[in-house]
């Protein structure tokens, strides 16, 4: 019974993360989402006996492949927020109708399936220990395939270091260079370099925009990426509405 | 090891030290190349010496499991027939190699590369001829036209791709009939005893008239392709006209006999009812070849178009001797194939080395070189007259041999064949008028005569023209048995002298 | 409980993932589509070998698994090249296939 | 039959010499004529003992034979290469190589200033193995091969100087036109295979008599049509003028000696087929008679000498086929006027050849004219072969023509009558115009530039010229002295009862011959002899002289009916085969590339688009299993 509720409990909780996945708009939360559904899994594993195989599904799969999904992420930037509106016309609903036609085939078809028998259930090849029962058979019967997939992985992590690679075409630019080449562009408003940001005696967080001289915020003045990525707080509260000008009396 | 496997492997060597040597090195790569031919040239002379004439067994036979599951073997085996052919193979691989020395320069890839698929289709020809197990044949017969089409597109002239292409798409179409025809015949055998892709056990199958028919055509038609016949002939001068001339000599010499030669071992032996019900109209496309390929040889402008029409004519003789179903119509054709090779091999190369000279394959351009270059001009003039079949000449013993044979049974065809003989007198002689004879025309006063490495090339092709002619029967002791034994196997037997109906 | 459940849940994942390809357009988001219908096949298969009685599902399971961690190694590497020349992730501006 | 193995070297000998001459280039050029003129000696000196120890033997085992190897054997077609010498082929092994040596001698002379001197001896000596094969092959298919070597050799020597392209066309012309009545012995050889079984002429012989006539008519019929390609007969005589264009010695050689009379060799030969085969037989009389005539007329209307010559080469074998067509007593006197022929044919050619020689290769008669002052020994050659081939007693041609023409009469009915008239009729026409070519280019008064008159030929060309007049004068006394020819071959022909009916008491005949010769020259005599010549061709003639000059329109004919059409045809075919075969293949793969393009429309490039598509065809699968399963 304990299966079972952890069954009614988490396999719900999977399919929205995995629903949601979908409708999230930043790759960020996507990615949690997943996780979360990854997590999940590695319950389910678990629970019907491959004890190993969730352990590789949390160390691996959660760990790893997500921790990398996350790094490229943050290389790619974190501006990767698509707009969910779809640009190639009748693509959306033709995917969907498919999609479930798909989905409903298949649980019909499971629904249809039958075995002729009951779940014969892991209790006899765990009998030595599941991690002792898979090693069994990956190093006898699947010896030739893990060899070959091991040597596919090799393959891979070369692959990805020559692909992520880049060759320097030119030299690296000089401080001198990237002076010179500020000036020589078309404006010398940025010359003397971008305005740093914060508000003068009021906050000078990297995240809040200086002011201009008319009191409007400068976006120049923060990191592009905290700009892009609307982390951007809002200055005007900042501002002064109205510089009191008018001179007090001297008592 | 047996020979056949031998003879096949040294090819597969040679090609793999090509391999190795470095880009640069290009005259290595000619030596080397020049040298593995000679070397299979000998390994091959020697098993026909060791071949038992008056044996009607295949023989060098070897049988190995390839993929066992669908019973598929490497088997090898000849008879007098396939022998032939593979001698003819042999030895002129290294008369091509030695003749178009200069060939691979202006290629697309190294002279490498042109070298070792030279050698790799000569192992697949030595494996189409030798194959026994119709699984095996069909791999040869369509692994033949990679490096085929490489040679033609890769090291040609003019529209080499789109010749190569088209060479390849018809050769491709026949394959894929011939395949569906051979799955065919493999699930019949499953019904009746046991999967086999085995000849001689695939000629045992009981089949009803139309699936005969029909499998029949399946190889008919690729084989058709091949070797060619009218209709499926248009790749051929195309190709020809294309591929540089050592690669015509191969692909009119060697490649297109399979054709010829699939017709002897798959068609007639595999389907002897189907052959009789279609021999009318094979008989009909041979004879239509024959005349069609001589007018349109007349008509040629260019000359590597016209040899190869001229072989479109002659192919029509080997394949009406074929169907002529008589000893001489048999001998005779499997003779043609062996002499065709030589005397195209002649025509092509001396055609080739006078193109490089001058610059162009049109006739019109020559003119006078039997003045210019007289050894040049006496090659091309034998060459021709074997091609119209001179008595002396080798083509001239089978050439008759094939009209006798038809004549015994299908009058009427040898009639409008032996016209043939008239037309191939025109389609040598016009161009032989043009190019060699008469003034010699601006452009052709400083052609440079055959150096000694081309007259060496030259001379043993020659020098088999006319030894055949005059004394072909050393080839015909090795053909005849197979011959004989093949009509006999199928239930022919040769017409009696008819006196006339007295 | 019956072992079917897994199945049913796996067949939801799937299609869920399968959507998901083909309606985002984030090349990252998409890949981690790829890698749930993975995961959800993967489910099937450790089912499947509970169902059975042997631990062969699992072993392809783990085939699986890394398969995936280098699809996804390579894949992820080819995102970060077309992000640097194009400076895009979305797959529709890579429409490279049709020229 | 009796073996001997030395047989081969009569042949062996010339080809080894042209081989040798041929394959060491210009190292042979200082000894190779003389080489070859050896050689070919030496072919007549073994000959010429052949014939002397046949002498010794009794008529039936006059016959010699050599097997040298088996040629050709598949199933029963077996061919031996074999040598066979009888009665019959010593008279031509003996003509050939006797008037072929002659000639070379000739040629060291004549072709003293060409630098390819030794590239003609080598055809020369080729052509002498090549004609001797054909006469000494013991089966048609060795005949065949000896048939196609003349033809060979006759194909370069007429295209020696084949940088002119006029003579490259004329030996072209000359082979096609041989290889046309080659197919004709192709046709007979496998037509006689097919019904007997065998192809060797004592085999042929043998099963002639159980063949139906039908077979045996068409063999007849097709060997008549291989015989008019080789001896320029009716109807394929075309080749023969412009065959001229070879060297002077070639057409002497070849073209009148001894090639050209091959056909009646295969005639004679085959002679157990056509007395079996009377259809063939007449057909036979038929082509001799028409031959007999065109040759004659156009010989009246033709300015150059050798052409004139050859139109008289044509007429005379016209004779000579008409002879072997009128059974078996006309055999042996074909055979004579042959031999006689070869004689004062060969003499006259290299009588021509040496006037063109000394007048600097001029050949048009009407630019000769008393050249009998400055060439007397060539006009006294030339002269003693004209009388020979008029028919004046006692020289040569009056024993062999004047029985052709009485064995014309004397073959019964109009048949008879007809041919006889005919072949009298020819003697005039004979007459006319080789007393033509005589008066203009011996007699009347020169044509030419008289500072640089013709001058006598040296020594090697007269001595040939002089021993082939002393065969004009002596061979047709010593042949038909006491009928030894007749004798001679005897053995070889089936038993014939004397003459036909005698129409005419033989001197009658002999008689009217002799008139009609004395009113052609006449006539010639009246019409050249006496005034001037005009130095070109006059043009106001008559329509039937224009006609003649243009060869009474054999190539004319034989343009518009094979040349053009064929042309036309080979267009046509090429055009064909270029829009509808390869048509249809381009157009199917126009109709893939079309259907490609417009299905490539499907695709966008876009990724999702693509996984959607997979999704799709996903769906429709798992729905077909599911529809199965159900």
């Amino acid at each position: 019974m304990p299966e079972s509720v952890l069954f009614w409990i988490m396999g719900p909780l999977a399919v929205v993360a995995a629903v949601g996945m979908l409708l999230v708009k930043k790759a960020v939360h996507s990615a949690l989402l997943l996780a979360w559904v990854m997590v999940t899994l590695a319950f389910f594993y678990i629970a019907q006996g491959a004890l190993f195989l969730g352990i590789v599904q949390v160390v691996v799969y959660t760990g790893a492949v997500m921790m990398l999904f996350l790094f490229i992420l943050m290389l790619v930037g974190v501006d990767a927020a698509d707009s969910l509106t779809e640009t190639i016309r009748g693509l959306r609903p033709i995917a969907i109708t498919a999609a479930i036609g798909f989905g409903g085939l298949m649980v019909s078809l499971i629904s249809r399936a039958t075995l002729g028998r009951e779940p014969v259930g892991l209790d006899a090849a765990n009998a030595a220990g599941n991690v002792q029962g898979l090693a069994q058979l990956l190093f006898s019967t699947y010896v030739w395939p893990f060899e070959v997939v091991s040597a596919l992985l090799i393959t891979a992590a070369l692959g990805a270091m020559v692909l992520a690679h880049r060759q320097r075409e030119v030299a690296r630019p000089s401080q001198r260079d990237l002076s010179e080449q500020r000036f020589r562009s078309g404006s010398l408003a940025t010359a003397a370099g971008l305005p740093g940001p914060g508000v003068f005696a009021r906050h000078n967080a990297v995240d809040v925009p200086a002011l201009l001289p008319d009191g409007s915020a400068a976006p120049a003045s923060i990191s592009e990426t905290l700009r892009t990525r609307g982390d951007m707080i809002d200055s005007s509260e900042f501002q002064l509405d109205q510089v009191n000008t008018e001179v007090r009396e001297e008592k | 090891m047996n020979y056949l496997t031998l003879i096949m492997a040294i090819p597969l060597v040679g090609a793999a030290l090509i391999a190795t040597l470095p880009q640069a090195k290009s005259l290595l790569a000619k030596q080397f190349a020049l040298g593995t031919t000679l070397i299979a040239a000998v390994a091959t002379i020697l098993m026909t010496v060791k071949f038992e004439r008056g044996n009607t067994d295949l023989q060098f036979v070897e049988s190995y499991d390839w993929i066992k599951a669908f019973g598929i073997k490497y088997a090898v085996g000849v008879d007098g027939i396939a022998l032939v052919l593979i001698l003819m193979t042999a030895l002129l691989t290294p008369i091509v190699v030695l003749a178009g020395w200069n060939e691979s320069d202006n290629g697309r890839w190294s002279t490498k590369t042109f070298y070792i698929l030279i050698l790799v289709l000569q192992t697949m020809s030595f494996g189409v001829f030798a194959a026994t197990d119709v699984f095996l044949f069909y791999v040869f017969f369509e692994a033949m036209l990679v490096p085929v089409y490489f040679l033609i597109g890769g090291y040609g002239s003019g529209e080499r791709t789109a010749a190569a292409v088209k060479f390849l798409l018809y050769s491709l179409f026949g394959g894929l009939l011939m395949l569906a025809s051979i799955i065919a015949l493999y699930v019949l055998s499953g019904e009746q005893g046991g999967h086999t892709f085995n000849i001689a056990a695939l000629s045992k199958l009981e089949m009803s008239s139309t699936t005969q028919n029909f499998l029949f055509l399946g190889f008919f038609i690729a084989f058709a392709i091949k070797a060619p016949l009218f209709p499926f002939h248009t790749w051929l001068p195309d190709a020809a006209k294309s591929a540089t001339p050592g690669t015509s000599v191969l692909l009119l010499g060697v490649l297109d006999k399979v054709g010829t030669f699939g017709m002897i071992r798959y068609c007639l032996a595999l389907f002897p009812e189907a052959t009789k019900t279609f021999t009318p109209l094979i008989i009909t496309l041979s004879v239509i070849s024959i005349v069609y390929g001589a007018f349109l040889a007349i008509g040629a402008k260019d000359i590597k178009r016209l040899i190869a029409y001229t072989s479109i004519s002659h192919f029509g003789f080997i394949t009406l001797g074929i169907f002529a179903m008589t000893t001489q119509g048999h001998s005779g054709a499997t003779l043609y194939m062996f002499n065709h090779g030589f005397s195209t091999a002649a025509l092509f190369l001396v055609a080739g080395w006078m193109i490089s000279r001058r610059g162009s394959s049109t006739i019109a351009d020559f003119g006078g070189l039997q003045r210019v270059t007289p050894v040049m001009a006496w090659s091309f003039f034998i060459a021709g007259m074997s091609s119209l079949a001179l008595p002396g000449l080798s083509s001239f013993v089978s050439e008759f041999l094939v009209l006798v044979g038809t004549f015994t049974r299908y009058p009427v065809a040898a009639v409008i064949a032996t016209f043939g003989i008239v037309l191939a007198a025109l389609y040598i002689l016009i161009p032989v008028q043009r190019s060699l004879h008469g003034p010699t025309t601006p452009g052709n006063e400083n052609l440079a005569d055959l150096n000694l490495r081309e007259k060496i090339a030259i001379a043993p092709v020659i020098a088999v023209i006319v030894f055949l002619g005059f004394y072909p029967a050393p080839a015909l002791n090795i053909i005849n048995p197979a011959a004989a034994h093949v009509l006999s196997q199928i239930g022919f037997t040769d017409p009696a002298p008819t006196h006339g109906g007295k | 409980m019956n072992p079917t459940n897994y199945l049913y849940i796996s067949a939801l994942l799937f299609t869920i993932g399968a959507i998901g390809v083909v309606v985002r357009r984030n090349a990252i988001v998409v890949f981690m589509c790829i890698e749930l219908m993975l995961n959800a096949a993967n489910l099937s298969f450790v089912t499947f070998a509970r169902i059975n009685g042997n631990l062969d599902g699992q072993v392809v399971a783990f085939f699986t698994m890394v398969v995936a961690a280098c699809e996804v190694v390579v894949g992820l590497a080819i995102i970060v090249t077309i992000y640097r020349s194009r400076r895009s992730a979305s797959v529709d501006d890579a429409s490279l296939l049709k020229r | 039959m009796l073996v001997n193995n030395g047989l081969v070297y009569l042949i062996a000998l010339p080809l080894f010499g042209a081989a040798l001459l041929l394959l060491s280039g210009r190292r042979a050029d200082r000894w190779g004529h003389l080489l070859a003129t050896a050689l070919s000696g030496m072919s007549f000196i073994l000959g010429a003992v052949q014939f002397y120890q046949m002498l010794g033997r009794s008529p039936e085992n006059r016959a010699v034979s050599q097997k040298l190897f088996s040629w050709i054997s598949v199933g029963s077609f077996n061919i031996d290469a074999g040598l066979l010498v009888d009665q019959l082929s010593i008279c031509f092994v003996l003509l050939i190589t006797g008037v072929g040596t002659l000639i070379h001698i000739y040629s060291i002379a004549y072709m003293d200033h060409d630098k390819d001197r030794r590239r003609f001896f080598a055809y020369l000596n080729f052509f002498i193995a090549a004609m001797l094969l054909l006469v000494m092959g013991d089966s048609y298919l060795n005949l065949y091969v000896g048939w196609e070597g003349v033809g060979l050799a006759s194909y370069l020597l007429i295209g020696f100087w084949n940088h002119k392209p006029a003579y490259a066309t004329a030996s072209k012309k000359a082979f096609i036109a041989n290889r046309v009545g080659d197919m004709g012995l192709s046709f007979a050889i496998m037509i006689a295979f097919a019904t007997m079984g065998t192809v060797s002429f004592s085999g042929v012989k043998e099963a002639a008599e159980g063949t139906s006539q039908g077979a045996l008519t068409a063999i007849g019929i097709m060997l008549l049509l291989a015989a008019t390609g080789k001896s320029a007969q009716f109807p394929l005589q075309a080749w023969l003028g412009d065959a001229m264009a070879g060297p002077t010695p070639v057409s002497a050689l070849i073209h009148a000696a001894t090639m050209v009379t091959a056909g009646v060799y295969l005639i004679t030969r085959s002679n157990f087929i056509f007395d079996a085969a009377p259809t063939a037989q007449l057909l036979v009389v038929i082509v001799g008679a028409i031959t007999l005539l065109f040759g004659a007329i156009i010989g009246t209307a033709k300015d150059d000498i050798k052409k004139a010559l050859a139109a008289s080469t044509m007429s005379q074998i016209g004779y000579m086929v008409l002879a072997t067509g009128l059974g078996p007593v006309g055999y042996a006197f074909a055979i004579m006027h042959l031999l006689t022929h070869g004689f004062f044919k060969a003499g006259m050619f290299l009588g021509a050849g040496s006037v063109m020689h000394g007048t600097g290769d001029e050949v048009n008669m009407r630019k000769f004219g008393g050249i009998r002052h400055f060439m007397p020994i060539t006009f006294a050659t030339f002269g003693l072969g004209y009388l020979a081939i008029l028919g004046v007693p006692p020289f040569a041609g009056f024993y062999s023509k004047d029985k052709i023409i009485e064995t014309a009469f004397y073959a019964g009915g109009i048949k008879g009558i007809l041919i006889g008239s005919v072949a009298l009729f020819g003697a005039a026409l004979t007459a006319f115009y080789m007393s033509r070519v005589m008066i203009l280019t011996f007699a009347g008064t020169p044509r030419y530039d008289i500072n640089h008159p013709p001058h006598e030929s040296s020594f090697l060309m007269l001595l040939p010229m002089g021993i082939l007049a002393i065969g004009s004068v002596a061979s047709g006394f010593l042949l038909a002295r006491g009928e030894a020819l007749v004798h001679w071959l005897e053995p070889l022909f089936e038993a014939h009862e004397g003459h036909g009916k005698e129409i005419l008491p033989p001197v009658v005949i002999s008689l009217m011959a002799l008139a009609v010769v004395i009113i052609g020259a006449a006539i010639a005599w009246f019409k050249y002899g006496r005034g001037t010549v005009a130095d070109t061709a006059p043009t106001d003639v008559s329509i039937f002289t224009r006609i003649a000059r243009r060869d009474l329109l054999q190539d004319d004919f034989n343009e518009s009916v094979f040349m053009r059409p064929g042309q036309a045809l080979t267009r046509l075919l090429v055009k064909t085969d270029d829009v509808v075969v390869d048509g249809t293949v381009r157009g199917v793969a126009a109709a893939a590339l079309a259907s490609g393009s417009s299905l490539r429309s499907t695709q966008t490039g876009f990724v999702r688009s693509y996984a959607a598509l997979i999704v799709i065809g996903a769906v429709v699968l798992i729905a077909a299993i599911w529809a199965v399963t159900l």
